[in-house]
């Protein structure tokens, strides 16, 4: 049986490297891309508990359910906000739309 | 610790597959690429969560996410097509974020889940048990009354309102 | 563990054992044995595929009253072979600028996934891939795979056309997944489990078919516009934009993604039969489990064979056409359904009219529940129709009304010349 | 208690005395002195005074002339009947020394006891009463003509009337505050008076100085008052005086001040007293005021020199005898020290003043000095014991004095009606220099109605004035026999050749410097008869000074008359009866005088027996006195312009006489230039800028600085902080700015390296990691 820790392992390397994918790349929806590879980093995390720790009770399960709608509702509002931006700004890259900027 | 059986190879291979498409994803110049890599690694979750006895999310994972988020992002990738073959993939503080994700990793491992889960962690003894809760238990849990029938209405209503305000977003309007 | 008759006839059932008795590791034995499974259930498609290549050219002859490939072999049965070899041998040729590994890829994922979808289909009540608890699930999960290797394809290629129909493709594919599912839905609700055998199981009684006439009819267009054949099948078609988004491909590749496509109408009809018309139940089906197969085959000829027909003579339908009937009309009429079905169990569990526990397998207890439904589905498309054909004339005055006042203008304006 | 029930109860009649003129002052100057606005120039306003550059000033209009007029006389008389009631029922009383008529009220209530105030009649009084409201009454007659074109006459009769209830208050107060008050207010009216015609610089100058020299007096009297009370516990007479207990008490008990030489507590508070005597009744260090007072309208001398005001300290010590008297006895040759005192300086002011008065021109001037040597006669009188001559001559000298006052003033109202004359006759030949008429009271104009020089045969236009003054005069220096002045002082000289006689030093002294001073009086009374009435008149105004008929004359004239006639028949009431002649017609068994005021001290003093050396010794001196005057005034009157002979003869000596010894100056640089001085450099200069306005200066000085020291800390911290913060906020989000750079991932990266921070912080401080690691 394989212990649970390997998968927080798992799950941890790829939420960093989802984490390092939404600081550092450049374009917009690489920038999606990490966010939906940290989402499902949790939700290993969360299948993982539900499996070692309480198999019996639903809460990992259903959150992991809410983190997949969670998911593709943030993937489809992100997109269209970078394709909006793209189509008035002609440029996705984050570090260009820097109006904010104090 | 790990007897070598079907399950913990598969474990690997899906860890390779969830590890590699990560990888991928932050590796590559080519955005569909990353698309495709961010597939793979989808698939290993999916993978992941059937080895966690978890068949519905397992599917769930494949329809929502490689049948319609990741088909979404292509869609964004080819719709700023002309972004997509940049050379520059990274900006100018990746060095400090690569290091940053490093110790970020480093921390999480040795003060979480080592310590907590690791070999001769606090909970780590526990016995795995074989009995696991069905998917109608979780269909159950999402509609009933005392669980999670709120959380779920939300989500759906959230979903709606997501939707909507994409196609809102999005909509080209002449 | 007493020593195991590893006989022929026995072998097939537990040859794991009978391996690991022969001194095999248990694990290694498991594997292979599992292995050998996988690969049979994988074989079959690829068996029916050439069958299916020469029945489809003589049935779409057959309706244009012509002949169709008679030449190689005894009227023509052999004709795929030809074909086969026809793909193979075509050179192979890879667009400058494709995007080479994923380009590659595309026709794998194509072939790959229809295979997957055999997994989970029950053919007898013994002999099934394997009995995932939820099989439904997983053939729609399967099917949305489609459009990854439709976008792939198209985007690798390198070619605008291409990623053009590939986005209609991919249009088309994820509108229709939504009347597919929530046709699927009912089966599922009625059935109350969403595994295969258990589907087949709960048709013991009665066929969903007749239960749920409004689902089937709809799952039976929904699929038809999922593996792009029939009136949905301009993404291919030659009067449209080239053929689509394999417009790159040659060859092998081409080949792969013809036969995938082949595959995924049979295997659609497979399901068709599976859910909708009990898949293997038929008499004597437990005694003999074969049996199972062949009344499994017959039901999915019936359905492949209609899809044929249909393919043969319905025009074909535009993209916007397409896309409004869905979510006009199919998505809509689907949730009312599902709604409408829900209620009636509803009602019928509250009626007590229901079939119970073990007397669910017979048909005389499954009839009032029939009934119920039945006449919820004759009434659902009873008003949905009525509705279509009242706007339909309403859209049909207007547009009279429209034309006369022209005339009467050209009039006019003749005689003011 | 209605009015006719006080009026029957002699007791309490004593009270309604002095309302009269008090009640007449009240009246005067809260109702009846209307005064209409005048230009200052016109005639009505009168003579010299500065113009007040055409400003109006105000004028009694004629109908308050009248009203307060007929208030005043009603005052003198309503007080008048009243002490004639009281002096008959007196001399109805039997053994009327030791009953008395007397009332108390409880004035003020003093922690211990009440403090009480009343009235007090004893034969003493008696006699006071009848010749204080007669005088009064005879001067405010003679000055309803004599202010009667004054613009400020009603204000002139409220003072007076004021003046005469002060001093009836002080004769009938039965304690020393009540007689103290009468006092006090007197000074005050003597300070009014004199300074009547405030715009003579002199007349308020001279206001002022007698003011200031009687409170000098008075303060030490005060102390004396003070000391009294606090040994003997209360301050009315018949508790102290009538008391021999109380007067052993004082005597023997030493003064807290010099008790140590022998002074005893009544010693002490006599010597006190008397020097506020000494300041009232004008003796020696402190007379300088009382000449300078004729300043004042001539009533007014009159009233202060003859009836009131003097006399009342020489009536103070009077009431206060035993008191001086304790713990010695005159008769017997102890002399106490206040007794001594006055011996000493009554005799020296007597011969002293005495020969002043011969050097001096003023007519008024000559009288002032006459009264100063007289008071002396008194006090020199008491000083050697001689109670009841001292009264008789303090009475008698009232009424001639008066009379020579009230004389002197016709003569002076004479001169001023011949100078108008003149002047009238000189204006329409020759026209008027530009300072306007000449004021018939002014004192620096070229032409002094009061100089004895300018006048000269008066006799023939003012006889009634003449003959009047003559007997006057005569009774003054103690024409033997005939006049009052004769018996009063032959009573002192009698007296004090007693003690000569016992061998006792004071009364020797005291008969010598009398001799003396009695001699110069009769010769410089003969040359002021002989300068202003006898030869012809020396000046064109002399010439034609008259009092002109009518009603100004007629009440000048009727008082001087009725005093003639006192001044010749008072002396009669004190003959002794062993007298050769007179003692058998006027006092067959006793000497009425000594037999009446002698019971009101506790023992009565003993008649002395008659010798007749004192009396041949004043017949001679008056005699001599008399004659040597004659001879040389008016054997040959002086012409025009001829300078007095007794300058030739005295020499040099005359101007120090003149010049009245200098005293003036003396006082001058001695007192009033130091004080000054004092109050200029020590007290404006030193205290008053130096001390405090250096403390104020300082005061500002240090606020202001206060005051900048707050507006720099205001600046720096305030302002400072006020404005550092924003500043501080500004920098802050300067480098805050750097912050926002707008990059999306930045933000996320900071996020995340603060999360792996805090999370670093919590796993070390928690020993997390250790743990992990160990």
């Amino acid at each position: 049986m394989i212990p649970l820790w390997m998968y927080l392992l798992v799950a941890a390397a790829l939420f960093c490297m989802g984490a390092y994918a939404v600081l550092a790349r450049r374009n917009a929806v690489a920038i999606l891309m990490g966010v939906e590879l940290m989402l499902n980093a949790v939700n290993i995390n969360l299948v993982g508990f539900w499996r070692y720790q309480q198999p019996l009770n639903m809460a990992g399960q259903a959150f992991a359910a809410f983190v997949f709608v969670i998911a593709a509702a943030e993937a489809a509002v992100g997109l269209a906000i970078i394709i909006s931006v793209y189509r008035q700004r002609k440029s996705v890259i984050p570090d260009e739309a820097d109006t904010l900027k104090g | 610790m790990l007897e070598l059986n079907v399950q913990t190879l598969a474990f690997f291979v899906f860890a390779l597959f969830v590890l590699g498409g990560g990888l991928g994803v932050i590796t590559t110049r080519n955005l569909v690429h990353g698309t495709l890599y961010l597939i793979l690694s989808l698939f290993g979750v999916a993978g992941f969560f059937v080895l966690l006895s978890a068949p519905f999310l397992a599917v769930v994972q494949v329809l929502v996410y490689i049948g319609a988020i990741a088909i979404l992002i292509v869609f964004a990738v080819m719709l700023t097509r002309s972004m997509t073959s940049l050379h520059e993939v990274v900006n100018r503080q990746w060095v400090l974020s690569a290091i940053v994700a490093v110790l970020l990793f480093v921390m999480l491992t040795v003060t979480i889940i080592l310590p907590v889960w690791g070999q001769d962690g606090s909970l780590a003894g526990q016995p795995v048990s074989e009995v696991v809760a069905t998917t109608t238990d979780l269909g159950k849990a999402l509609v009933d009354g005392n669980q999670y029938v709120l959380p779920f209405e939300v989500a759906s209503l959230l979903l709606t309102a997501a939707m909507i305000g994409a196609i809102v977003i999005a909509r080209d309007d002449e | 563990m007493p020593e195991l008759e590893c006989a022929f006839p026995q072998v097939v059932n537990n040859l794991a054992p009978c391996l690991a008795q022969g001194g095999l590791n248990a694990d290694l034995a498991n594997f292979i044995s599992i292995l050998l499974g996988v690969v049979l259930v994988a074989a079959l498609p690829l068996a029916t595929l050439l069958i299916l290549l020469v029945v489809e050219r003589k049935v779409a002859a057959r309706v244009q009253d012509r002949i169709g490939p008679n030449r190689v072999g005894p009227y023509g049965l052999l004709q795929s072979i030809p074909d086969a070899l026809k793909m193979m041998t075509k050179e192979d040729i890879t667009p400058a600028g494709a995007d080479v590994f994923i380009y590659n890829l595309a026709p794998i994922i194509a072939f790959a996934s229809v295979v997957l979808l055999w997994a989970v289909i029950p053919f007898t009540p013994l002999h099934i891939g394997a009995d995932l608890s939820i099989g439904a699930l997983y053939l729609i999960a399967v099917a949305s795979i489609g459009t990854v290797k439709i976008m792939v394809a198209g985007w690798s290629s390198n070619n605008k056309y291409a990623l053009l129909g590939a986005f209609r493709t991919i249009a088309q594919l994820l509108s229709y997944e939504v009347p597919l599912v929530l046709a699927l839905l009912i089966p599922v609700m009625i059935a109350g489990t969403m595994s295969m055998q258990g589907l087949v199981e709960a048709q013991r009684g009665m066929w969903f078919f007749f239960m749920a006439p409004v689902a089937a009819i709809m799952f039976f267009i929904a699929n038809q516009a999922e593996t792009g054949r029939a009136p949905f099948d301009l993404l291919e078609a030659e009067s449209e934009i080239i053929a689509g988004y394999n417009i790159e491909y040659s060859g092998f590749k081409w080949g792969m993604f013809m036969a995938g496509e082949f595959m995924h109408a049979f295997t659609a009809s497979v399901i068709f039969a599976v859910i909708f018309l009990g898949g293997w139940i038929g008499p004597g089906a437990d005694q003999l489990p074969i049996l199972g197969f062949v009344y499994l085959g017959a039901k999915t000829v019936v359905v492949y064979i209609f899809g044929l027909v249909l393919r043969a003579t319905v025009p074909r339908v535009r993209i916007d056409q397409l896309m409004s009937f869905n979510w006009k009309f199919l998505v809509p009429l689907a949730i009312i359904n599902v709604l409408v079905t829900a209620l009636l169990l509803q009602v019928v569990n509250w009626l007590g009219i229901a079939p119970q526990g073990d007397a669910a397998s017979d048909l005389i207890a499954n009839l009032p529940q029939t009934v119920v439904l039945l006449l919820g589905n004759l009434a659902v498309m009873g008003t949905v129709s009525t509705l279509v054909r009242n706007m339909g004339r309403q859209q049909r005055l207007a547009d009279e009304a429209v034309e006369a006042d022209t005339e009467v203008e050209e009039l006019a304006h003749a005689a003011a010349h | 208690m209605n009015l006719n029930d006080i009026l029957s109860n002699p007791d309490l009649l004593p009270w309604l005395i002095p309302v009269g003129p008090l009640l007449a002052f009240f009246i005067i100057m809260l109702a009846t002195n209307r005064a209409k606005m005048v230009p200052a120039t016109s005639h009505e306003y009168g003579g010299h005074h500065p113009d007040y550059d055409g400003m109006k000033v105000p004028v009694v209009t004629l109908q308050s002339r009248i009203l307060s007029v007929t208030v005043g006389m009603l005052g003198t008389l309503t007080a008048w009947v009243l002490s004639l009631i009281t002096v008959s029922n007196a001399f109805g009383a039997q053994h009327f020394g030791e009953e008395v008529f007397g009332d108390r009220l409880n004035w003020l209530a003093t922690g211990v006891g009440e403090f009480t105030m009343g009235v007090l009649v004893d034969p003493f009084t008696t006699v006071m009463l009848i010749m204080v409201p007669l005088a009064v009454t005879m001067i405010f007659i003679y000055s309803i003509g004599y202010m009667a074109h004054d613009p400020r006459q009603s204000r002139f009769f409220a003072l007076i009337s004021l003046f005469a209830g002060a001093m009836l208050t002080l004769v009938v107060a039965d304690n020393l505050l009540l007689m103290f008050v009468g006092w006090e207010v007197m000074g005050l009216c003597s300070y009014l008076l004199i300074g009547f015609w405030f715009e003579k610089e002199s007349a308020y100058k001279a206001a002022i100085k007698a003011f200031t020299t009687t409170r000098v007096a008075d303060v030490i009297m005060l102390l004396g008052i003070a000391y009294l009370y606090a040994s003997a516990g209360t301050l009315s007479f018949r508790d102290i005086l009538y008391n021999e207990a109380m007067l052993e008490h004082l005597a023997s008990t030493p003064a807290i001040i010099l008790g140590g030489w022998g002074l005893s507590a009544a010693g002490l508070i006599g010597v006190f007293l008397i020097i506020g005597t000494i300041g009232k009744s004008a003796q020696f260090p402190l007379h300088v005021w009382l000449p300078d007072a004729m300043e004042g309208p001539t009533p007014v001398s009159a009233m202060i020199h003859a009836a009131a005001m003097v006399s009342a300290g020489v009536y103070a010590i009077i009431r206060m005898y035993p008191l001086f008297e304790a713990g010695g006895n005159p008769h017997a040759g102890e002399f106490t020290t206040p007794l001594m005192l006055m011996a000493i300086v009554g005799g020296f002011t007597a011969l002293f003043s005495a020969t002043i008065a011969v050097a001096q021109n003023d007519v008024k001037r000559v009288l002032a000095y006459s009264t100063i040597s007289q008071l002396g006669f008194m006090m020199a009188a008491l000083g050697i014991g001689a109670y009841i001559a001292a009264a008789f001559h303090l009475i008698t000298h009232a009424f001639f004095k008066a009379l020579l006052f009230m004389a002197s003033g016709s003569v002076i109202h004479g001169m001023e009606h011949g100078e108008h004359h003149v002047h009238e006759h000189h204006a329409h030949d020759e026209h008027d220099e530009a300072h306007g008429h000449d004021d018939h009271h002014d004192h620096g104009h070229h032409f002094d109605p009061q100089d004895m020089m300018n006048m000269g045969g008066l006799r023939k236009t003012m006889p009634v004035t003449f003959w009047t003054f003559l007997l006057g005069g005569l009774s003054l220096s103690g024409f033997p026999l005939l006049t009052a002045g004769f018996w009063s002082k032959d009573e002192i000289l009698a007296d004090a050749w007693l003690g000569l006689t016992h061998g006792y030093g004071a009364p020797a002294f005291v008969f010598i410097m009398l001799c003396l001073a009695a001699f110069l009086t009769a010769f410089y009374t003969m040359r002021q008869l002989g300068l202003t009435f006898m030869g012809e008149p020396r000046t064109e105004e002399a010439a034609h000074a008259n009092l002109g008929q009518g009603i100004v004359s007629f009440t000048m004239t009727l008082p001087l008359i009725i005093l003639a006639f006192l001044a010749v028949v008072a002396g009669f009431a004190g003959v002794h009866p062993d007298f050769p002649l007179f003692g058998a017609i006027f006092s067959p068994e006793y000497n009425w005088f000594h037999h009446f005021v002698g019971p009101t001290l506790l023992h009565e003093p003993a008649s002395i027996d008659f010798s007749i050396v004192p009396v041949l010794f004043s017949f001679g001196v008056a005699l001599g006195g008399l004659g040597l005057g004659y001879w040389m005034y008016w054997r040959k009157p002086l012409e025009a312009g001829q300078p007095d002979p007794l300058v030739s003869i005295l020499g040099t000596v005359h101007p120090v006489l003149k010049n009245k010894y200098y005293l003036d100056e003396l006082y001058a640089t001695l007192f009033i230039q130091p004080s000054q001085w004092f109050s200029r450099v020590v007290v404006s200069d030193f205290m008053d800028n130096g001390i405090i306005d250096g403390v104020l200066h300082l005061i500002a000085r240090v606020f202001t600085w206060i005051g900048d020291l707050i507006k720099n800390l205001n600046v720096w911290l305030i302002d400072g902080v006020g404005d550092g913060i924003p500043e501080l906020v500004a920098i802050f989000g300067t480098w805050f700015r750097r912050i926002q750079t707008g990059r999306i991932q930045q933000y996320m990266l900071l996020v995340v390296i603060a999360m792996i921070v805090i999370a670093l912080i919590f796993a070390v401080s928690s020993g997390f990691l250790v743990q992990a690691a160990g």
